[in-house]
């Protein structure tokens, strides 16, 4: 923070600064259930998204800059989740992985469930499946990294301003993996 | 004749040296932690970072720090302020102040500074009691580790930096007695003048038992490996890291790769014959250093991807009961051979 | 708590079983306690649990678990769902090992409506659960390193899974929440060429584990960090209802495809692995004999599977159990699974509980954290094995 | 034990069994409410049944009768089962704690008076297991709604003989 926040950097500046960001982004794994392993899949061998600059050393919420939220929120957990998000420092990004986390998935009916994790916290990255495979995460993270490339941290923060006490997907339109956007009704009317 | 001027100029020396040390604390940490992030991957069957720089990663740790300078700087609201802000400098200062003293080549032969700006060669400065600086000095980064983790106002952290002191403590006693031997042997506490003295063999080979006593303390106070019960992530999340974002962190990080260098560097000063080098004497003497650098940071690397770590209780006893007997002893046979002999 | 209750200092040279009686000065001095709570979200703690400690220097005085993050409400949601559904749902309370669960399933709907299931599906089944046996324990193997600090096993043990995973894939088309089974039998045969990987999978894995050996088990600092941690004796295990490998490792060789054989389990030859002090490295040496014998069982199915339907010839179009309720109990890969179903008749359970063996085994965490230092905690809850899925439902 | 000596072991040893019967190899006992300690401490102390692993409790709504609660048991040196079963009354359920027999009914307990509102009487720390300390009701109970499906009904609802397998 400090500048970035207030200044509109030169272009030269500003495909470093995006570069950088693109690139180093360190994930705070906030692995719930099912899709927690898949996550872990995703890091190890053969998927391997440490090639992308994805890096799962971070232990904290401190050192982190994207959470992953994988697998099903309770109501119980979701204080927790909360709190995790505010830890992060800015710039911070959130993927949502899984269909428990998008919506509440096979236990959308329960009565201990929080039916998806955009109420708690701002997603910019759905990533459906039950669980996804971890190629669908893949995606995910370049579609990400394709946008942090051409965003601009002040328009970022203005919007993250702007949506400050609601949460939901108001920073800006969520990527969903795989197509579609989730403003897009005709999905859900068929 | 202009370079004969500029090398006789005390102050231009200085300038130069200088930025040469800065230098290579800057890359050399960040060339460890690229090399680290492959060494792994490809030991554990995968790739490591490939994208950033394109060219199989290698800018990754760039676009880290990159990334640190425009992370917020967050200060916990219960830290205790200015010493929580402090502390990565306390830190980093005296790693960055050894490398000051690591001598990577002989004394050059046509050098003609005047006194008091000590000899010149590929050093930063011989000091008569080197060893004792960079003993002394590297202690001293514990106390910001410490001033880290009381200031945070985290129990993880204060357990953290609480075991980083218990774990200095035990260990600055074995690795200060492994470096008096060399010391001893060498007939001098000047780094540049222990190197001097392996010109006929290398001091590892004597007693190996003194090597691998300066190795596993310096492990410990480095906390790396497996001694890195201060930051192990999965009792204590990171240790007195825990709390730190952006670029705070990233100098503890920074640290943390700088002192993996400058302890193997010290380590190969004072046993594996600094710059001699065997059955390629053509090479020149700063390339050896620099070799044998990377082969014993590498190994700390390696030790990484191998070993579960230890308890603190169990690293505690290895330290009292063990290595310090075994170098007091080792203090004692140096003493007769050199009486002896 | 006076200082004169430690027996020993876990900071001073000697440690715990040391013997060595530590006089601290100052005795007069009051020490305070310091609670600390580790997770939910704790990397230590694989998944959701939450442990509140109450320390005194780093010996942990009382641990209580907390549970309760991945309460997804399976009994409720299975009064309201078809058998059909349960299945799938059941898949994903203990992810590591979805084919056991989704197996006790359809097992219990099938005795209730003494459904004759066909050979071949039978043996499939078998295949399918020891397979799925192989990928949850290379899973704790993996992640135990991990949380001891050493990395390497964790990716050798998911470049495993990847391979079985790939195998389950081709059989099943899923990765990790199989859905394979269906009341009757199971939802196709195996494809052409799937013995065949398989085969080469068994040999490929049983040279691997030569790696976990060396890495883990035959390692001088991983002993020095479980031998004699976490002690737990066959009786209180039993006391508690722990089953599975834990209660293997102190002693007690129930298993319940020995005991109780369901599908084809009296027809091969395996054996039981057992330890003999209950302590944390029993538990792993336990684990990873285990999946030898896992390994045994699968090469047996591949000489053995004979040829026939996977489906019973005629299946009602509705599954209504009869009014009644049965238990199946089959031995998963933590221990004993069992499901209480009672039926009402109707297309919908009218109760259906599950028993599920981390929930019996994480309630026994405090027995085993009492004393302990807060590294060991690491130690003892990696190898207290449970899905927080499977404890929480 | 075959599961007829086990039934007629218990009849005959405790007295207190109202009715039992064996279904799908499974034997089942029913007791009163006051006679659910000295019939379970018997189980596991006798050395006939040696009942020394218990494997699960928990409740059955049934409706207007009231709740039913299972104990499940299992010896391991006998390798025999046995469901000792009673009946608690709907509007004050109340059941002797057996948390004093075995360590593992403690948290079976817990759960099923969190999930069902069964008071279990003695039981040393009768709090919320499961679910947010702030949560109302008792949801495996039959009067307990799922209210997202009261609200809206499933949209892919299909029957199961519309599809095919």
């Amino acid at each position: 923070m400090g500048l970035t926040d207030k200044v509109n950097f030169p272009q030269p500046a500003k495909f470093i600064l995006n570069w950088g960001r693109k690139y180093s982004l360190w994930v705070m794994n906030f692995g719930l259930a099912c899709c927690a392993i898949e996550l872990i899949a995703a890091s190890t061998s053969r998927h391997d998204f440490i090639r992308l600059g994805v890096i799962p050393v971070a232990h904290g919420p401190r050192q982190a800059d994207m959470l992953v939220v994988a697998g099903t929120l309770t109501d119980k957990m979701a204080p927790a989740l909360k709190r995790v998000y505010e830890q992060i420092p800015e710039p911070k990004y959130v993927i949502s992985f899984g269909s428990c986390s998008n919506c509440g998935g096979p236990f959308w009916d329960s009565y201990s469930v929080t039916k998806g994790v955009d109420q708690i916290v701002p997603v910019d990255v759905y990533v459906p499946g039950c669980p996804p495979r971890p190629e669908a995460l893949l995606e995910g993270i370049l579609l990400l990294q394709d946008r942090i490339g051409k965003e601009s941290l002040k328009e970022h923060y203005q919007r993250r301003e702007a949506a400050e006490p609601e949460p939901a997907f108001t920073s800006t339109v969520p990527i969903v993996v795989g197509g579609g956007s989730i403003n897009d009704t005709s999905i859900r009317d068929e | 004749m202009i370079f004969y001027h500029f090398f006789s100029n005390p102050w231009a020396v200085f300038a130069l040296k200088l930025a040469a040390v800065f230098i290579f604390f800057l890359t050399a940490p960040l060339f460890l932690g690229y090399v680290e992030h492959k060494g792994l991957a490809h030991m554990q069957s995968r790739l490591g970072p490939m994208e950033a720089g394109k060219f199989h990663g290698w800018a990754q740790l760039i676009a880290d720090g990159v990334k640190f300078i425009q992370k917020e700087d967050i200060v916990p609201d219960a830290a205790d302020r200015r010493i929580f802000m402090l502390a990565p400098m306390i830190v980093i200062i005296p790693v960055s102040l050894v490398f000051l003293v690591i001598p990577f080549g002989p004394a050059a032969v046509s050098c003609h500074a005047p006194a008091g700006a000590g000899a010149c060669g590929f050093w930063g400065e011989n000091f008569d009691v080197g060893i004792f600086f960079v003993l002394a000095i590297s202690a001293i980064s514990v106390i910001g580790m410490l001033m880290a983790g009381w200031a945070s106002a985290n129990k993880f952290s204060l357990i953290g930096a609480i075991r980083g002191a218990a774990q200095l403590i035990a260990y600055e006693l074995p690795l200060v007695l492994a470096a008096s031997a060399v010391a001893m042997q060498a007939g001098t506490l000047s780094l540049v003048g222990i190197g001097d003295a392996q010109k006929a063999y290398w001091f590892v080979f004597p007693q190996i038992a003194r090597f691998i006593i300066f190795v596993i303390a310096s492990l410990a106070e480095l906390s790396r490996p497996p001694f890195d019960m201060p930051i192990a992530d999965s009792e204590i999340i990171f240790g007195h890291m825990t709390e730190y974002t952006g670029i705070r962190f990233g100098l503890f990080l920074l640290s943390e790769y700088a002192g993996i260098v400058s302890l193997s560097a010290i380590a190969v000063v004072l046993y594996l014959g600094a710059w001699h080098g065997f059955f390629v004497p053509w090479i020149p003497g700063p390339i050896w250093t620099l070799a044998k650098i990377g082969a014993l940071s590498f190994l700390v690397i390696w030790l990484r991807a191998t070993y579960p770590r230890l308890r603190e209780d169990q690293l505690q006893k290895m330290a009292w009961k063990y290595l310090i007997p075994i170098a007091l002893v080792n203090i004692l046979l140096t003493m007769i051979f050199k009486v002896v002999f | 708590m006076a200082v004169t209750e430690l027996p020993t200092a876990g900071m001073l040279p000697g440690g715990p079983g040391e013997g060595v009686q530590v006089v601290i000065a100052g005795e007069e001095l009051p020490t305070q306690e310091m609670t600390l709570s580790i997770g939910p979200q704790h990397p230590s703690t694989h998944g959701v649990l939450r442990v509140v400690l109450t320390l005194d220097g780093e010996r942990i005085d009382t641990a209580t678990p907390v549970i309760g993050y991945m309460h997804r409400a399976f009994d409720k949601l299975s009064e309201a769902r078809d058998y059909r559904q349960i299945i799938a749902l059941s898949n994903r309370h203990d992810w590591l090992s979805a084919f056991g669960n989704e197996l006790g399933v359809a097992l219990a709907t099938e005795r209730l409506m003494g459904i004759e299931v066909p050979e071949r599906a039978q043996w499939i089944r078998m295949l399918m659960a020891e397979w799925n046996r192989v990928l949850n324990h290379l899973m704790f193997l993996g992640s135990f390193g991990l949380e001891l600090g050493a990395m390497t096993p964790m990716f050798y043990a998911f470049r495993e899974r990847e391979d079985i995973q790939t195998l389950m894939e081709m059989a099943t088309g899923a990765r990790m929440h199989f859905t394979y089974c269906r009341v009757g039998g199971l939802k196709e045969d195996l494809p052409k060429g799937f013995l065949q990987y398989s085969e080469v999978l068994v040999k490929r894995i049983r040279h691997r584990l030569l790696d976990y050996e060396g890495l883990l088990l035959g390692n001088e600092i991983f002993k020095k960090r479980t031998v004699g941690i976490g002690v737990l004796p066959g009786e209180v295990a039993k006391s508690y209802g722990v089953t599975g490998p834990i209660l293997h490792a102190s002693g007690v060789a129930e298993d319940s495809r020995k005991t109780e054989p369901y599908l084809k389990y009296s027809e091969v030859d395996f054996d039981v692995p057992v330890g003999n002090h209950g302590d944390s490295f029993d538990r792993f040496n336990v684990l990873f004999h285990r999946i030898e014998q896992s390994l045994k069982i699968i090469e047996q199915v591949h000489a053995k599977l004979p040829a026939g339907p996977i489906m019973p010839g005629k299946m009602p179009k509705y599954l209504k159990p009869p009014e009644g309720w049965t238990y199946v109990r089959t031995e998963n890969s933590l221990g004993e699974t069992g499901y209480y179903l009672v039926s009402r008749g109707d297309t919908k359970p009218w109760r259906l509980k599950m028993r599920t063996p981390s929930f019996h085994n994480v309630s026994m965490i405090p027995y085993l954290l009492k004393g302990v230092l807060l590294p060991d905690l690491i130690a003892v809850l990696g190898s207290v094995f449970f899905v927080v899925g499977d404890v929480d439902r | 034990m075959t599961p007829d000596e086990i039934e007629a072991h218990i009849t005959e040893a405790t007295g207190a069994v109202e009715r039992s019967d064996v279904v799908h190899g499974e034997v089942s006992v029913w007791v009163p409410n006051d006679k659910w300690v000295e019939v379970a401490t018997h189980l596991r102390d006798c050395g006939r049944c040696h009942f020394d692993l218990p494997t699960f409790l928990t409740a059955v709504d049934l409706e207007e009768q009231g709740f039913e609660v299972v104990l499940h048991m299992y010896s391991v040196r006998r390798q025999h089962h046995v469901n000792v079963k009673t009946q608690v009354a709907r509007d004050e359920p109340r059941l002797p704690t057996l948390s004093g027999v075995w360590n593992g009914m403690n948290w079976c307990e817990r759960e099923t008076w969190e999930l069902f509102g069964i008071d279990f009487t003695g039981h040393p720390n009768q709090v919320k297991l499961l679910l947010p300390v702030e949560f109302e009701g008792f949801p495996l109970r039959k009067d307990f709604l799922l209210m997202t499906r009261e609200a809206k009904e499933w949209p892919g609802l299909k029957e199961p003989a519309e599809v095919e397998h």
